[in-house]
């Protein structure tokens, strides 16, 4: 049956929690009143990745994009849209305000210059229908892989595509797959790591959201390739809607005979298990991950032996990212020469040589387009920043990019032109991590932000070797401390050498990654460092211990004509002056929260 | 005949053989208790039960015993562990038998009684007494 | 003179008869040494003649047959008076045999039996019972008057010796009469009074030449019903042999035909009650110890009456059965 | 499979060392001399890899890497460094961590010492000061998961939060108080208290063995500890065993076996004693249920000076009683369970009273049936009682309540009826005890049974004669003394037992003991070999002589039960003593009269 027009209305988290729902049932009310139900389908799609401008609709197939939608203005656009054939400009994204709307999708720069892989389903199918993943040529890298290629053959394949762990560290895929593929056994597990701990990170979730029969096809293929009959996906009980539509997922496909005995008529056989994750962010690393499945503390081991060997209940297990899984089916279905044309280097016989295909970065901080983006990989920084994410909020001056999640390093303006791909990201310090990437501007301090990523990552140690619980305490300590002014040169060695020492000598990659954040701030942004030290400032006005709040006495008389807001907000009882007039601060009893700063609607309040 | 025998004072004869170590030490236990048993009961002490040999038991009868009472340790008491078991086969054997020679098999009774149970030696037999008592005198065809 | 020899044949089948003449050329001597005075079986001698001998005038009596009429009971006591030695010869004159099976019933039974019941008898000769005396044209008849329970000779009459067997073997009977002949040409000592002549002083196991292992029944066989293993002892298999309780002598004849002793060589000696013994002996080997149990395996035992007191019915503690179904009512 | 073992050459700190493969560095340097601190490493346990100072370099062609000695595993070719400047740094710093954290630790500043650390740099928020504080090595875990396989201990929180915790901070069901967490503990952080001792008073006092190891009485002679088997984690699911890895001398050995000891005795004594009856069968008076409510035996160890109270009478919040209770005949002369006197408890009820009257001032309550004080002395003492103020309460107890009047501490309400002065009274009390009924040893059915003696009505082993022959059984040669015949006092027991002594002592003195005659034996030129009897005879007393064809009765195994001589159906078997011709002469005796 086919319809004329096609609603896509978002169903990813951020438009859900912006009534995307709520839209769909009004849309469904006002279509059946104007008597367009048969000609008008409505359809929930996954994330599109745009999550700063939900709850988002597509009109298809003309593709028009509306954006931050109301249940209120649906019956207007229904009138407008969809009878009298009129797109409706005001629901339209503007680029700036002196730009006209875009109406087409496909015209804006966000989506314009994304190259779609593992997203590639996004927004175009009902992530809850596996007949409309299978239209969209799913499952054909599986019975591919099945029926005309030899374990061995899918694991060269992935293996020549050149395909690294989008989980973070980048390890070549398919030498993974070959490692555990030798080792000698029956029993052996592959496992989807959808434990996606780092803050403000959510491509995993995006995925398996949208396209939740890629990862399955993925590890159906990779379980094909490396012998395994089982495998497990550990998921984040936080993401509920991924885990509904995951479990919808195995259970349509175990129906379709495409999970379970017998796949595709061959001997092949593999089941999903679904493990939820009570959100420890030290469970997203393999060993914790795998201990938390075996029903363990969720704490990391050694990796001297590695878990393609002794892994999950001591037998080979092979885990990688949903990312990573996504990307499979397609390499299979198009071939490793296809997946090699996207991306840097040269992976012919070095798999280490070069980064290839796409990744997927959760695009946040102080840019104007907020969201998931999918890019080729050896992109430069300022094309993402500038051109998907279009520039700076308010016109101001870019500081730093933080890359890789929490445990990722500050690249500075400078670098910008860098190409992002995994070794180029090292490089400079940072890391390609699971994908985060936060734009901070002149108003943020360096010195703030790194506390800032090490209390995250000190809070989330699960505290067993004392390299990571002990020294990323100390080092929050000391940042701590330069954030209030009582830091001293010092400190900023003793911070340096404890920062190596624990890169160096943690039991898992959260310590060793974790003084990241801390070492390319020092490394780039000394002199912010020195100024917190030397002169008890903070340029960027974000460690509010080192500033001094004054009030702007003709300001706070004439145009707020003493609003006594500061007064009442002062936790400190540290402002005074009567009503109607001229307040002002007494420094001894003031603390420097700031509060003040954010209640006076006049800026009143200056900070030095 | 019978009737008449009844009326007349009549006392039955009753033969017992009693294994030594149980029933005959609960017999003795009666005794001692000073329980009221039957009198009518002439006991035989064999070691075992298993001693008794069913021609005992015919002739007992043939030679004027009204009824005749076996007794024996309980089953897995017996003294000598197992001779209790062929007792009880024998003795459901040759209730058969009698059965056959025209003898009320309610003429031949076993009991496990075991050292300790003077009180059931008494009842046991006091109610045997009974049973023979309304049984009649057994007579003999030539 | 030669010494007398008397045979008679009282309640019996006659087997015991064709026995003695199954001893082949040792007739003629018997023939020889003896001066044959009475045997009604072979010749037609008169009971007058006998009557009119001197008591103790008949040197040996070979007497078969059970005591079942009073025909039966005055020959033997005629002939015990006129004999000086009185053989119980067979099984019947010893302890009663087949015919003492009769005593399961009493006189009315087997009458009832025979002239009401029997599906032979015409219309018209049902309900007659044989009397003892029937008054004919030709003057009175009288045949001898049945008696209610059937006898072993020495139940009736002072027995000297025994030849058990039903009937006795000929070799058996040779060698008694070769002892006889002995003891009376040479003068040897007589035997002592009630010895068993021409058996042995064993049971028939000794003559068994089947393997005997340590018994275990759990179920008894009739012959009919399995193919007895020919080296094995029949008992060890579940078929009923008397044969543990009966007296030597036969060479195990019938146990060598796959069939299970019958036991008419009578107990062996010491044993009171060849059936109760046997009754006490295979409750032993029964391989359970559940009442229940017990009961099933003794019922597939075929009449366990007629099994065990097959030839000893007379002989037996109990004799006859002792209640008949109308005394009780 | 079993891998052979490979030997590789590994070179640490320049030193060309040959051990077997998957050797730990740890282990392979320790093999050569060489020492590598570490503070969690223990050789109960998987190396657990938390302190980090065993971090080595490891250099493999160019590359080299830090690496924790204790859980890497050496392979052909490794180069360690177990000194590099790196090395020294990082455990420098590591150290300064810990010792921050914890300055007052022994371990932790023995360590710093040896790796010089003297002043650390940091300054930790969370010192603690503490002489065994928890240094987080995680051992006690360890050693409770996977080798006690209890898993009582565990970590709780995360990151600097991170602590040794008892699952919501109680004392666990689950622990087996083995120590094992104690010991591995290098801080002495962890330390075993004794419950008794802690909760103060006589709660739960409990007179069997605490523990799978243990002495098993207070008198215990020789007085060693022993392995209780049924609650021995090893010995039950092959668990556990780390007491045998703490046994320095090595005296720990799980392979030990019951024995079966075979004795050859010509006699014997079976003084097996009693049970105790046990009060819960009588609810009503409360015994388990409510407290202080004791029973004769928790009561003498509650008097033992070694006893958890070291003798002294109180109740279980460690008050003194002000009136105790004291019941007779809980279960003795009572047509409900048991219908004998059990003889002991008026005397050992008036001793009780006695020293609650000595050693406290509560008033003393007897509720008897009958004062039974009939021993020598008895009837002066129960006199001498009466003059110290004893209450004797004639009647039996209906129920024993715990009551509280205007929320005042509860106590314990005797309700019964004083039958001397024909009323029902309720006396209130803080403690009761029970003087239960002595009954016959729980296996007294099955000695019974293994020495083939009887036992009278009451359970109790029947003697040969109430009045003659108190001391033997029916069986030749076995004897009864003590409680195991009925229920008796020391002096009575004593009695008895010297009794059976002489009588076993003259019958030893004698040298041999004549035993009746009563055996089977085959007739030989009867038996014709049947074999029917062969399978008869529980003593295997016959056997079949293949020779001569016929069975044939051993004599001394033989013990005359005559089985065997009924079944014989040649009646070739004669049972001296008790032939067929005896027997049925008997039985024409009899019954002719």
């Amino acid at each position: 049956m086919a319809y004329r027009t096609y609603l896509m209305v978002c169903a990813g988290t951020g438009c859900v929690a912006n009534q995307s729902i709520k839209i769909k049932d009004t849309l469904i009310k006002e279509l059946e009143k104007k008597g367009l139900q048969d000609e008008v389908a409505v359809v929930t799609t996954g994330c599109n990745g745009f999550c700063g401008v939900g709850p988002i609709m597509v009109v298809q197939p003309d593709g028009i994009f509306y954006q931050l939608l109301k249940s209120s203005d649906i019956p207007y656009l229904v009138e407008e849209h969809l009878i009298k054939g009129r797109p409706v400009k005001k629901f339209m994204y503007i680029p700036s305000e002196k730009e006209p709307p875009i109406p087409k999708m496909s015209d804006i720069d966000f989506f314009k210059k994304q190259v779609l892989i593992a997203l590639r389903n996004r927004g175009l199918i009902d992530p809850e229908k596996i007949e409309e993943y299978i239209a969209r040529g799913g499952y054909s890298g599986l019975a591919k892989a099945l029926t005309e290629m030899t374990p061995d053959q899918v694991i060269n394949e992935v293996k020549k595509s050149g395909l690294r762990g989008r989980g973070g560290g980048g390890f070549p895929t398919g030498i993974k797959w070959e490692t555990m593929k030798k080792v000698p056994g029956d029993v052996r597990f592959v496992i989807c790591n959808a434990d996606e701990g780092d803050p403000g990170a959510f491509m995993d979730r995006s995925i398996i959201e949208s396209d939740p029969h890629a990862v399955i096809e993925g590890m159906l293929i990779g379980a094909y390739g490396m012998g395994s009959t089982q495998g497990y996906v550990y998921i984040r009980n936080e993401y509920p809607i991924a885990l509904e539509r995951l479990l919808k997922a195995i259970a349509q496909a175990k129906e379709y005979g495409l999970l379970g005995e017998n796949i595709f008529g061959t001997d092949f056989k593999f089941d999903i298990r679904i493990i939820r994750g009570a959100g420890a962010f030290v469970c997203g690393e393999s060993t914790a991950l795998m201990a938390s499945i075996q029903g363990m503390p969720g704490e990391p081991r050694a990796k001297y032996v590695h878990t393609v060997e002794k892994g999950l209940f001591d037998f080979p297990t092979c885990l990688n990212n949903v990312e990573t899984w996504a990307n499979v089916p397609q390499i299979i279905q198009k071939g490793a020469e296809w997946f090699t044309q996207i991306g840097t280097g040269d992976v012919t016989n070095d798999p280490w040589g070069g980064s290839k295909g796409t990744k997927v970065f959760s695009l946040t901080g102080k840019v104007v387009n907020t969201g998931l983006v999918e890019v080729p990989m050896g992109i430069t920084l300022r094309e993402i920043i500038y051109d998907i994410g279009g520039g700076i909020k308010d016109g101001k001056k870019i500081k730093a990019v933080q890359t890789g999640g929490p445990s990722g390093g500050f690249i500075p303006e400078s670098m910008l032109d860098l190409p992002v791909d995994f070794d180029e990201l090292t490089k400079v310090g940072s890391m390609m991590g699971s994908g985060g990437m936060i734009i901070a501007d002149e108003d943020n301090c360096i010195v703030d932000m790194a506390k800032y990523f090490l209390n995250f990552t000190q809070e989330e140690s699960c505290g067993k070797c004392i390299p990571c619980r002990e020294g990323t305490k100390r080092m929050y300590d000391i940042l701590e401390n330069i954030s209030v002014g009582k830091g001293t040169e010092e400190d900023l060695e003793l911070l340096e050498d404890l920062s190596y020492m624990v890169v160096e000598s943690s039991l898992c990659a959260l310590g060793g990654s974790a003084p990241n954040p801390v070492l390319t701030s020092l490394k780039y942004f000394k002199d912010e460092y020195l100024t917190h030290v030397r002169e008890k400032k903070c340029p960027a006005k974000a460690c509010r211990q080192l500033n001094v709040y004054t009030i702007d006495e003709e300001i706070c008389a004439t145009v707020g004509h003493g609003c006594d807001l500061c007064k009442k907000s002062c936790p400190d009882f540290a402002i005074f002056g009567e009503t109607k007039k001229a307040h002002h601060i007494d420094q001894m009893k003031c603390h420097k929260c700031g509060a003040c700063y954010d209640a006076c609607n006049f800026k009143a309040i200056k900070v030095e | 005949m019978s009737e008449e025998k009844k009326q007349n004072g009549w006392n039955p004869k009753i033969a017992a053989f009693l294994c030594n170590w149980c029933t005959y030490t609960g017999a003795d236990l009666a005794g001692v208790s000073r329980l009221k048993s039957s009198p009518c009961v002439r006991i035989i002490r064999v070691m075992c039960s298993g001693r008794v040999d069913p021609s005992f038991i015919l002739k007992a009868f043939k030679k004027g015993a009204d009824g005749i009472f076996i007794g024996g340790c309980h089953i897995g008491d017996c003294h000598y562990s197992e001779g209790n078991y062929k007792t009880l086969r024998r003795i459901e054997f040759l209730k058969i038998f009698l059965e056959d020679f025209g003898i009320d098999p309610k003429r031949l009774r076993l009991e496990w009684i075991s050292a300790s149970e003077g009180d059931k030696y008494a009842a046991t037999t006091l109610d045997f007494e009974k049973q023979i008592r309304e049984l009649g005198p057994l007579t003999f065809m030539n | 003179m030669k010494p007398k020899l008397a045979l008679y044949w009282a309640s019996s089948c006659g087997g015991c008869e064709i026995a003695v003449v199954d001893i082949e050329a040792k007739i003629l001597d018997v023939a020889d040494f003896f001066d044959i005075v009475f045997w009604p079986c072979i010749m037609d001698f008169k009971y007058k003649d006998v009557e009119a001998m001197p008591d103790g005038d008949i040197t040996l009596t070979l007497f078969n047959g059970a005591i079942r009429t009073s025909e039966n009971e005055y020959l033997a006591k005629l002939l015990r008076a006129k004999s000086k030695v009185m053989v119980a010869f067979g099984s019947c004159a010893y302890e009663g045999c087949i015919p003492a099976l009769a005593n399961f019933y009493d006189k009315k039974k087997i009458f009832e039996c025979n002239y009401i019941n029997s599906p032979s008898l015409q219309e018209s000769s049902k309900n007659v019972f044989p009397q003892t005396h029937t008054q004919m044209p030709e003057g009175e008849i009288e045949i001898p008057e049945f008696w209610n329970t059937v006898k072993s000779l020495d139940q009736v009459v002072d027995v000297d010796y025994y030849v058990p067997g039903c009937p006795p073997q000929s070799t058996q009977i040779i060698a008694v009469v070769e002892a006889v002949i002995d003891i009376l040409k040479n003068g040897k000592p007589l035997p002592p009074k009630g010895t068993i002549l021409g058996a042995g002083e064993k049971t028939i196991c000794e003559e068994c030449t089947r393997e005997r292992k340590e018994k275990k029944i759990k179920k008894f066989y009739r012959p009919q019903e399995i193919i007895p293993n020919p080296d094995e002892c029949l008992l060890d298999q579940g078929i009923v042999c008397m044969g543990p309780a009966t007296r030597s002598g036969c060479d195990a004849l019938c146990i060598k035909a796959n069939m299970g002793c019958r036991g008419c060589y009578g107990p062996p000696p010491n044993v009171l009650d060849q059936g109760a013994k046997m009754v006490s002996a295979l409750s032993s080997v029964i391989d359970s110890t559940d009442p229940k149990e017990v009961r099933d395996i003794i019922k597939t035992i075929a009449d366990p009456l007629g099994t065990f007191y097959r030839f000893s019915m007379a002989h037996s503690i109990f004799h006859r059965v002792q209640k008949m179904e109308e005394e009780e009512k | 499979m079993e891998r052979s073992i490979r030997m590789v050459t590994v070179n640490i700190d320049g030193k060309k060392i040959e051990v077997a493969e998957d050797t730990t560095i740890l282990k392979a340097a320790e093999a050569a001399g060489i020492w590598i601190p570490s503070m969690c490493y223990s050789d109960l346990l998987e190396p657990y890899g938390v302190c980090r100072l065993c971090s080595v370099e490891v250099i493999r062609g160019k590359r080299s890497r830090i690496v924790t000695a204790c859980n890497y595993p050496v392979r052909e070719g490794l180069t360690v460094n177990t000194n590099s400047d790196k090395v020294k740094w990082i455990r420098k710093i590591l150290m300064e961590l810990m010792y921050s954290r914890w300055p007052n630790v022994p371990v932790v500043k023995e360590m710093a010492e040896r790796l010089e650390v003297t002043k650390p740099r940091f300054v930790s928020l969370e010192r603690d000061e503490s002489e065994n504080a928890c240094i987080l090595c995680g051992n006690c875990v360890n050693i409770c998961r996977d080798v006690v396989k209890a898993s009582v201990l565990s970590f709780e929180g995360i990151g600097i939060e991170r602590k040794v915790v008892l699952p919501f901070n109680e004392q666990s069901e689950t622990c087996i108080s083995c120590g094992a967490c104690a010991y591995v503990c290098p801080t002495g952080h962890i330390k075993i208290k004794s419950l008794e001792t802690e909760r103060g008073a006589l709660q739960d006092f409990y007179l069997g063995p605490k523990s799978a190891i243990n002495i098993p009485t207070l008198q215990a002679v020789p007085r060693v500890p022993v392995i209780d088997k049924n609650s021995c984690i090893k010995m039950q699911t092959g668990g556990c065993g780390i007491c045998s890895e703490f046994c320095e001398p090595g005296a720990i050995n799980y392979e030990m076996k019951d024995e079966e000891v075979d004795i050859e005795v010509g006699q014997i004594l079976v003084t097996t004693g009693f049970n105790l009856f046990d009060p819960q069968q009588i609810p009503q008076y409360g015994y388990g249920r409510l407290d202080n409510v004791y029973n004769s035996l928790d009561f003498e160890f509650m008097l033992n000076s070694t006893g958890p109270t070291g003798g002294t009478i109180q109740c279980k919040d460690g008050s003194e009683p002000r009136a105790v209770g004291i019941i007779h005949c809980v279960g003795s002369r009572d047509e409900n369970y048991k219908k004998y006197c059990s003889r002991v408890c008026c005397m050992y009820a008036l001793k009780f009273a006695h020293l609650v009257k000595d050693r406290t001032k509560a008033e003393v309550y007897q509720f008897y049936i009958d004062m039974r004080a009939f021993g020598k002395g008895y009837e002066e003492f129960y006199k001498r009682l009466l003059d110290e103020g004893v209450n004797m309460i004639r009647g039996k107890v209906a129920e024993i309540t715990e009551e509280s009047y205007n929320g005042n501490k509860p106590h314990l309400l005797v309700k019964c009826e004083d039958t001397l002065i024909g009323k029902f009274r309720e006396i209130p009390v803080d403690m009761v005890i029970l003087c239960p009924a002595i009954e016959p040893a729980q296996d007294a059915a099955k000695i019974k049974k293994i020495l083939s003696i009887s036992q009278s009505p009451d359970k109790f082993f029947l003697e040969r004669h109430p009045k003659l022959d108190p001391i033997s059984t029916m069986t030749d040669g076995i004897f009864i003394a003590g409680c195991a015949q009925g229920p008796k006092d020391i002096p009575d027991s004593v009695a008895q037992a010297s009794a059976a002594a002489a009588r076993i002592l003259s019958l030893i003195s004698l040298g041999e003991v004549s035993v009746d005659p009563i055996k089977a034996n085959v007739i030989e030129e009867f038996c014709s070999g049947c074999r029917i009897c062969n399978n008869l005879c529980p003593y295997t007393a016959i056997s079949f002589l293949e020779d001569k064809k016929i069975s044939d009765i051993n004599e001394m195994l033989c013990k005359g039960c005559g089985t065997c001589v009924a079944a014989c159906p040649a009646s070739a078997i004669t049972g001296k003593g008790f032939t067929d011709e005896q027997i049925l002469a008997e039985l024409e005796g009899l019954l002719t009269v």
